[in-house]
């Protein structure tokens, strides 16, 4: 099996990342009750509004277009990943592997010229 | 073999590609305006790649390392998806003009494109890395089909159940796809194969059971089959003759070229588990139609009905099973597309599509030939000679009989009794009835015209075409065995 | 490191993992710090740039202000809406703030120096500044409220948007240097192409135009002016991070300029010769790599800071066609570019 | 050691959950798209540590093969779901009823 | 006639003509599918004239191996197929005749699928290949099921669904044991499958198979409910075609295929075939004594007189097998003639009811006459054809079964005492209803139809000889062909053969 020692710093990194951040989310709040700064009551503990309660869910739908742009994202992000191992090893497998990633590339990018021209990337 | 030789092979498939990225940008760029265009572009295509079956598309044998197969199974099975892709086109633009109005967008036809290309691997691949590339192609445009008509909740919901029972299917057969790769140590069908000929371990007979039933949801066989009328019933019409026909196809040419090519030496572990779905879908099928409002789920039904029955060919493992396969799967998708190509003619006068049973009613002599030719589909997807779907049930049972199944055969060919039973209803609802009101007349002659030539080809005269059917199809089982 | 603490008899094992856990806590402590500081030089330049002052209160000219606002906010209270999703609003600032620091496990400081020098770090770090994402819309999601709810939604159209870019960027690197280890990367960049003595790839006249193209997108990655719409007062209060106070509120704002800091390292790294000289030229090498590399990002970091304050705030429209129809594209085509002169040069026909 | 066994277990477990995602999910459809990822990460997993064991690797690039489909399938799902959504007004499970038969 | 494809012009006669019929209006298609009916007509006599009576076995065969593939066109007749094809042509005609004012709506339609009809029954009886009589004899359940649907009376739907559906599940087991069959012996060729010796425990279920099918057609007791049904719902035309075609299909199935290809089988299992007829000539003939609707009562009638032919089958001897060839035919016409007289009345009265009528021979004696002959027929009555049979039939059975013929023979008394009360009911009896006193006798048409029948009743029933000699030799070679089974008899005292007793006995021990 791939030797994957390399890759336990990086745990051990994320650990005490982890560490960190929960330190300094909780830390304040316990310093909060001791210093008794830690004071909520209902008016303050509303969501930002401009003076009056909200009007409507504010988990309310939004623009499609923002789906849009999740969809494409995920088509164009992972299909790069197809990419990634071909760039360490085109050199290695010749013209063929460069003309395949090429095809791809340019289906790619007939893709993103149908959505172009469909309007996907409008936001007028 | 020369990299240009390798890729003659594929010629249908790069012909369809190339095409359908055409055609893509076509619509694109020209909008709605150009969806007549594109559909008779797309179906000039689809002959075009038919055209290109003849040259070492069919008879070059391995490619690109033994991931794909050109042989002549793969042609056959690849000239019937062409064939009902070409229909589910042309059948499509009346409809959506019928259809509230919802102009048929030019991106339709360009999915069956896409859609066609991943049968045409499907069908092909002999490996599983093939197989499940060309898998997704297929569905992931089916998705999008399913819920063509976006301002129609039944569509949407169609493409929504399809998408997940679609993804759970693709889901499943990776799951298998994996526990073969793993205990086999390749992902080549012939390796594969070598490895099942030395005993079954655990794991390969996990591999074995996943990878059937992933595949058994995608042709839709019992107990995987539920998604089958809905998807049936919500999606588009001409999309749902396009499911029933061209993928029914591809799955069942991918179903057998595993069993067969891959997983041979294991026959006796799979052949009880097809020949439980046959003969579940045969029941199950011909039971739940009973009870059928609607011509296109009680069509939904009569597909797992007739899956079954094509299972019952596969379940003899033999070469002679394998033919009958194809034979079944040819004979089935003439009746099926024909039967839809009448589900589309039936519109009330002010030309909305209806989906009932019930408004058949009296249709011989409101509309006599229609009638008639429906009374055909049904009796020959009965099985009922001298249609032509008796020789597909013939065929099937024959290699099953020949294969020693007599079991099988029996009950497979008992229960088609009950399947005639609903078959019956439809033909009593146009013959025996009191006469509903008239459809609104047919304005296409090209949509009579397709309904005449399926007509006459299960009709007794197809027989006329058994020698050919039947060289045709026993050459491409000799590919495979 | 290790072996120094080998030699008062520890264990192997203990050794590296004790070595491992200094150059982690060596690494985010400084960095956090780093952080402070470049928050009190981002307002000097910007109060520069616009004829103020800028802090010059706490400590000498202000270079305390950072702390006293850290000491300030970690004394607040932590405010949580009542109908706030709690789980979530809490771990949303973890993430980021955690997410913003881990990248750091793979950027080289001089050769061989590194806490993890996997194989594919430059698609960890990828993978890694991906999942920054989750913190953005966790806290807008949880939040409850209308403003953070907009502003997430934005900030993740955003940050994918240029992802998509960057990573087809990231390609003629890779393609160039024939490796996805950073180090290997930096190394590639020696004194290869532009008059045999410069050192990066930002030098070379076919991956400049990319080298470009990535600085702008750290930008908006960043959300920095002037892509900094998520958090347009005028429009959205504050962003997402509208309901959060406290040491959790400022969470975001270390993780968002640990981020800028990263990025300025990449910057570096990809293009510009990381621990390099610029020149290749021997007694150049003199300097320590760290110190070249922190001169390098200390002028992206002035560069970002100049952007702020220079250039106005792009709409959310004119931003999203950036990204997709300018900077894609060109990202693929230099892809195409690219590799098609390295066949000809490297494989020839 | 960990060795081959345990990829599987573990595998199984994320397939079985994936799967039981899907049918025993009553609320909300966002969760079965879930659960499907689930499935196709069980399979992934099971592919590289195939791989991996085998010493071979047709397992890692079938992996990503899945990784990328599985993405596009994940797109096409969404947009579904959005349509649906858009018709609709509900993602409940329980509401996937217009056709019964 | 070398070369001449007699037996194909007479399928494809009657089939362009039905196709034809479609495109017509409602007296052309009349005039057309009489047209054609006489047409096969005239060719069937043709073909009577030139059969070699005592030659070849098979005659104008025709023969085309490319055609289907797995199966052939292969036509071809033997003594048999020549009797029930002229019945078939004989009987068609006179359907159309009988059609000709009865049906009025969607005529074409109608025609058309009676020709259809007579295309299938001649292609079931001169097929040759195993798959072309499954194919033309299951393919006859679509035209009937129109008839019967379409144009049948009130209860018409579901008596077509019983018909369809019984039918069909008998046959499809049919169809399994046939490719069995096939498979093991490699040929579909009829012929060669005759002389083919199938192992004898495999005989039993390919000779079940075959039953299912042929009992349902026959149709058998129990499974003959779907017959009163469908006579009934019928269309007078339909019936008679029914009663006088198609209820031979089974009786031609048992002695083309269940008797040569499984000898054995069919020895063993005469306890079956003698056990099911004996119940339903009594049973039916018992319930045919209490039907108040003449249709139903013809149908029980046909049920107890196919019983009769079963068993004459299956006696294994040149009596019963002649015997019940001759009841077929006979049967076919007398029937068909009784449901002719029983249409001429529901004509002109609308009702099957037989209190409704009575009196009939005082306004219409012309129709009292042919009634007449056609009930003594029905009865058995020396000199008609009927007797012939019945007599032949029941010698046959006595000498393997004593009982059976006793209590079948029963059958014929209860015969007589249901057709003859039927006669008295309608015909005698004073003439008191207003309604029944308008009907007018016989038109010409009618006598028309039903004068030839009466014609060849007597003939057949005066001189046998014409239609026994031309099934003779054959009927010699099925018996050179089951004598090794030949069961055993309880009604022949003899002094005992030692070698044919040791050869049974054999042949026992291989079907055990």
């Amino acid at each position: 099996m791939v030797d994957l020692s390399q890759y336990l710093p990086i745990l051990l990194f994320l650990a005490v990342a982890l560490g960190l951040s929960v330190a300094f989310v909780v830390l304040p709040m316990i310093v909060g009750r001791l210093t008794g700064a830690h004071n909520p009551y209902p008016e303050k503990l509303t969501e930002y509004e401009c003076g009056f309660p909200a009007f409507e869910d504010p988990r309310n739908q939004f623009d499609v277009r923002f789906y849009l742009v999740a969809i494409l994202f995920i088509i164009f992000d992972l299909e790069a990943a197809f990419i990634y191992p071909w760039a360490v090893s085109v050199f290695s497998l010749g013209w063929t592997a460069w003309i395949s990633m090429m095809v791809f590339i340019a289906e790619l990018a007939l893709g993103l010229a149908y959505a172009w021209k469909v309007g996907a990337l409008e936001w007028e | 073999m020369s990299y240009s030789q390798q890729m003659m092979m594929i010629l249908p498939e790069i012909v369809l590609a190339l095409g359908s990225l055409i055609l893509m940008m076509v619509s694109a760029f020209a909008g709605h305006r150009s969806a007549r265009g594109v559909s008779w572009a797309a179906v000039a295509l689809l002959i075009g790649a038919g055209i290109a079956l003849l040259g070492p598309a069919s008879s070059g044998g391995v490619a690109f390392y033994g991931l794909l197969r050109a042989d002549a199974f793969s042609a056959f099975a690849k000239l019937l998806i062409y064939i009902a892709a070409a229909v589910s086109i042309i059948i499509a633009p009346r409809f959506f003009a019928a259809t509230h109005g919802d102009d048929l967008k030019p991106e339709y036809p360009v999915l069956i494109l896409l859609s066609a290309i991943g049968m045409g691997v499907m069908v092909s691949a002999s490996d599983l890395l093939t197989l499940y590339v060309g898998l997704e192609l297929q569905s992931l445009a089916a998705y999008v089909l399913a819920s063509f008509m976006r301002q129609d909740t039944r569509s949407a919901e169609a493409g929504l159940k399809y998408f997940v029972l679609g993804a759970l299917a693709s889901g499943i057969l990776l799951y298998g796809i994996s526990l073969v790769y793993g205990f086999t140590g390749s992902t080549l069908f012939d390796v594969i194969a070598l490895q099942y000929s030395g005993g079954l371990s655990t794991g390969l007979l996990f591999g074995l059971v996943f990878v059937f039933a992933g595949l058994a949801f995608k042709i839709s066989a019992v107990p995987f089959h539920m998604w089958t009328p809905d998807v049936y019933e919500g999606a588009p019409t001409p999309v749902t003759a396009f499911f029933a026909s061209a993928p029914k196809v591809a799955a069942m040419g991918l179903a057998v070229r595993i069993a067969v090519e891959a997983m041979g030496p294991a026959v006796d572990q799979w052949r009880q588990i097809v020949i439980f779905a046959a003969l579940a879908s045969i029941i199950l099928g011909a039971v739940a139609a009973i009870g059928q409002s609607n011509i296109k789920r009680l069509l939904a039904y009569s597909s797992i009905n007739n899956v079954g029955f094509a299972l019952v060919g596969l379940a003899a493992g033999t070469q002679a099973g394998v033919s009958a396969v194809l034979i079944y799967m040819t004979i089935y998708i003439a009746m099926t597309l024909g039967s839809f190509l009448i589900v589309l003619q039936m519109r009330d006068e002010n030309g909305v599509p209806v989906e009932t049973i019930a408004s058949l009613a009296g249709m011989s002599r409101t509309r006599p030939w229609l009638a008639a030719a429906l009374a055909m589909f049904m009796f020959s997807l009965a099985g009922i000679p001298p249609l032509f779907g008796f020789y597909a049930k013939f065929a099937v049972f024959s290699a099953a009989v020949d294969a020693g199944l007599f079991a099988l055969a029996a009950v497979g060919i008992a229960a088609s009794v009950i399947g005639a039973y609903y078959y019956l209803r439809v033909v009593k609802t146009m013959f025996f009835d009191e006469p509903a009101p008239a459809f609104a007349p047919m304005q296409s002659k090209v949509e009579g015209g397709l309904i005449a030539i399926s007509a006459l080809f299960i009709s007794p005269l197809g027989y006329l075409l058994i020698p050919a059917l039947l060289s045709a199809t026993t050459s491409a089982a000799r590919a495979l065995l | 490191m290790t072996a120094w603490f080998e030699s008062f008899g520890m264990m192997h094992g203990w050794a590296w993992f004790l070595a491992t856990i200094i150059g982690i806590l060596v690494i985010a402590l400084p960095l956090m710090l780093a952080v402070a500081i470049v928050i009190y030089v981002d307002r000097k330049i910007w109060a520069a740039m616009a004829l103020r002052r800028g802090p010059n209160v706490v400590g000498p000219f202000g270079v305390l202000q950072s702390f006293a606002d850290g000491l300030k906010v970690f004394l607040q209270e932590t405010i949580i809406p009542t109908s706030a999703n709690k789980g979530l609003f809490l771990l949303a600032p973890i993430i980021t703030f955690t997410v913003a620091l881990i990248v750091w496990a793979v950027v080289p400081f001089q050769p061989g120096v590194v806490v993890a020098n996997i194989n594919v770090g430059l698609l960890y770090v990828l993978a890694a500044s991906s999942l920054g994402v989750y913190g953005i819309i966790l806290a807008g999601w949880s939040s409850n409220s209308k403003y953070p709810f907009y502003s997430a939604i934005r900030a993740a159209a955003q940050m994918v948007s240029y992802e998509v870019a960057i990573g087809f960027v990231l390609i003629s690197i890779v393609l160039w240097a024939g490796s996805f280890n950073l180090t290997t990367i930096v190394e590639a960049q020696r004194s290869i192409y532009g008059l045999g003595i410069l050192n990066g790839f930002g030098f070379n006249i076919l991956l400049f135009p990319m080298a470009v193209v990535f600085f702008i997108s750290s930008l908006a990655e960043t959300q920095r002016a002037p892509f900094d719409l998520t958090e347009a007062e005028s429009e959205l209060v504050a962003g997402y991070q509208t309901e959060y106070s406290s040491m959790a509120f400022a969470l975001f704002w270390l993780g968002e300029y640990a981020n800028v800091i990263l990025m300025c390292a990449l910057n570096a790294i990809l293009f510009w010769g990381g621990y390099l000289p610029p020149f290749d030229i021997p007694f150049l090498y003199v300097v320590p790599g760290i110190i070249w590399l922190l001169l390098k990002m200390g002028f992206f970091f002035f560069a970002f800071s100049w952007v702020k304050a220079t250039v106005p705030r792009y709409r959310y429209d004119q931003l999203m066609r950036l990204g997709w129809k300018i900077f894609l594209p060109l990202s693929l085509i230099f892809v195409f570019l690219v590799s098609g002169f390295l066949m000809l040069t490297r494989v020839g026909l | 050691m960990i060795g081959l066994t345990h990829y599987l277990v573990v595998s199984a477990i994320l397939f079985t959950m994936g799967v039981l995602g899907i049918f025993v999910n009553r609320k909300n459809l966002i969760v079965i798209l879930m659960a499907i990822e689930l499935i196709l990460l069980a399979v992934n997993l099971n592919l590289v540590a195939f791989s991996a064991y085998l010493q071979d690797l047709v397992g890692q690039v079938f992996a990503m093969f899945v990784l990328t489909v599985a993405a596009g399938e994940a797109a096409i799902g969404l947009a579904i779901l959005v349509i649906y959504f858009r018709g609709r007004g509900s993602i409940a499970v329980d509401d996937v009823n217009r056709m019964k038969g | 006639m070398n070369g001449f494809p007699i037996l194909s012009i007479m399928l494809l006669v009657p089939a362009v003509a039905a196709v034809a019929c479609l495109f017509l209006d409602a007296k052309s298609a009349r005039w057309l599918a009489l047209a054609a009916t006489l047409v096969d007509l005239a060719l069937g006599i043709v073909l009577w004239a030139s059969f070699d009576i005592g030659g070849a076995q098979w005659q104008f065969v025709e023969h085309s191996d490319a055609l289907f593939g797995s199966f052939s066109w292969a036509l071809g007749i033997d003594g048999f197929a020549l009797l029930l094809i002229m019945l078939s042509v004989f009987l068609m005609p006179i359907c159309i005749g009988a059609s000709w004012e009865a049906v009025t709506e969607r005529v074409p339609e109608y025609m058309a699928a009676f020709l259809l009809t007579e295309v299938l029954m001649i292609g079931t009886f001169a097929a040759q290949d195993l798959f072309l009589f499954y194919v033309f004899f299951e393919a006859g359940l679509i035209p009937m099921y129109l008839i019967i649907g379409i144009w049948g009376g009130v209860n018409r739907i579901y008596a077509s669904y019983k018909f369809f559906l019984y039918t069909l599940l008998g046959s499809v087991l049919m169809l399994i044991a046939m490719l069995w069959m096939t498979q093991q012996a490699g040929t579909t060729y009829i012929p060669d499958l005759m002389n083919h010796d199938f192992p004898a425990h495999a005989q039993t279920w390919l000779w079940l198979a075959f039953f299912a099918s042929f009992a349902v057609k026959m149709p058998m007791w129990p499974v003959h409910t779907w017959l009163p049904d469908a006579h009934v719902q019928a269309p007078t035309a339909g019936s008679v075609i029914l009663a006088g075609v198609l209820l031979k299909l089974g009786g031609y199935g048992f002695l083309r295929f269940s008797l040569p290809m499984f000898p054995e089988a069919s020895s063993q299992l005469i306890w079956l075939i003698f056990g099911l007829s004996a119940i339903a000539v009594i049973y039916t003939s018992l319930v045919a004594l209490v039907q108040s609707d003449m249709k139903k009562l013809i149908a029980y009638s046909s049920v107890a007189h196919m019983a009769i032919v079963t068993i004459g089958l299956f006696a294994f001897n040149r009596q019963g097998i002649e015997g019940a060839m001759m009841i077929m035919l006979g049967h076919g016409l007398v029937s068909g003639a009784l449901f002719l007289c029983v249409g001429v009345i529901y004509d002109r009265l609308h009702t099957r009811e037989i209190n409704r009528y009575g009196g009939l021979a005082i306004n219409m004696p012309r129709y009292a006459v042919f009634f007449l002959l056609f009930t003594m027929a029905s009865i058995g009555l020396p000199g008609t054809s009927n007797f012939v049979g019945e007599l032949l039939a029941l010698m046959g059975t006595y000498q393997v079964s004593t009982w059976t013929a006793l209590l079948c023979t029963t059958g014929i008394i209860l015969g007589a005492a249901y057709m003859l009360y039927l006669y008295r009911r309608v015909v005698f009896g004073d003439l008191i209803k207003d309604d029944v006193k308008a009907m007018p006798d016989l038109s010409m048409r009618e006598i028309a139809l039903l004068a030839p029948i009466a014609a060849v009743v007597l003939w057949m029933g005066v001189y046998p000889e014409s239609f026994l000699a031309p099934m003779r030799q054959d009927v010699t070679i099925l018996l050179n062909r089951i004598d090794r089974a030949q069961p055993a008899s309880d009604s022949a005292p003899s002094a005992g053969n030692p070698a044919a007793a040791a050869a049974r006995h054999h042949a026992e021990g291989e079907a055990h």
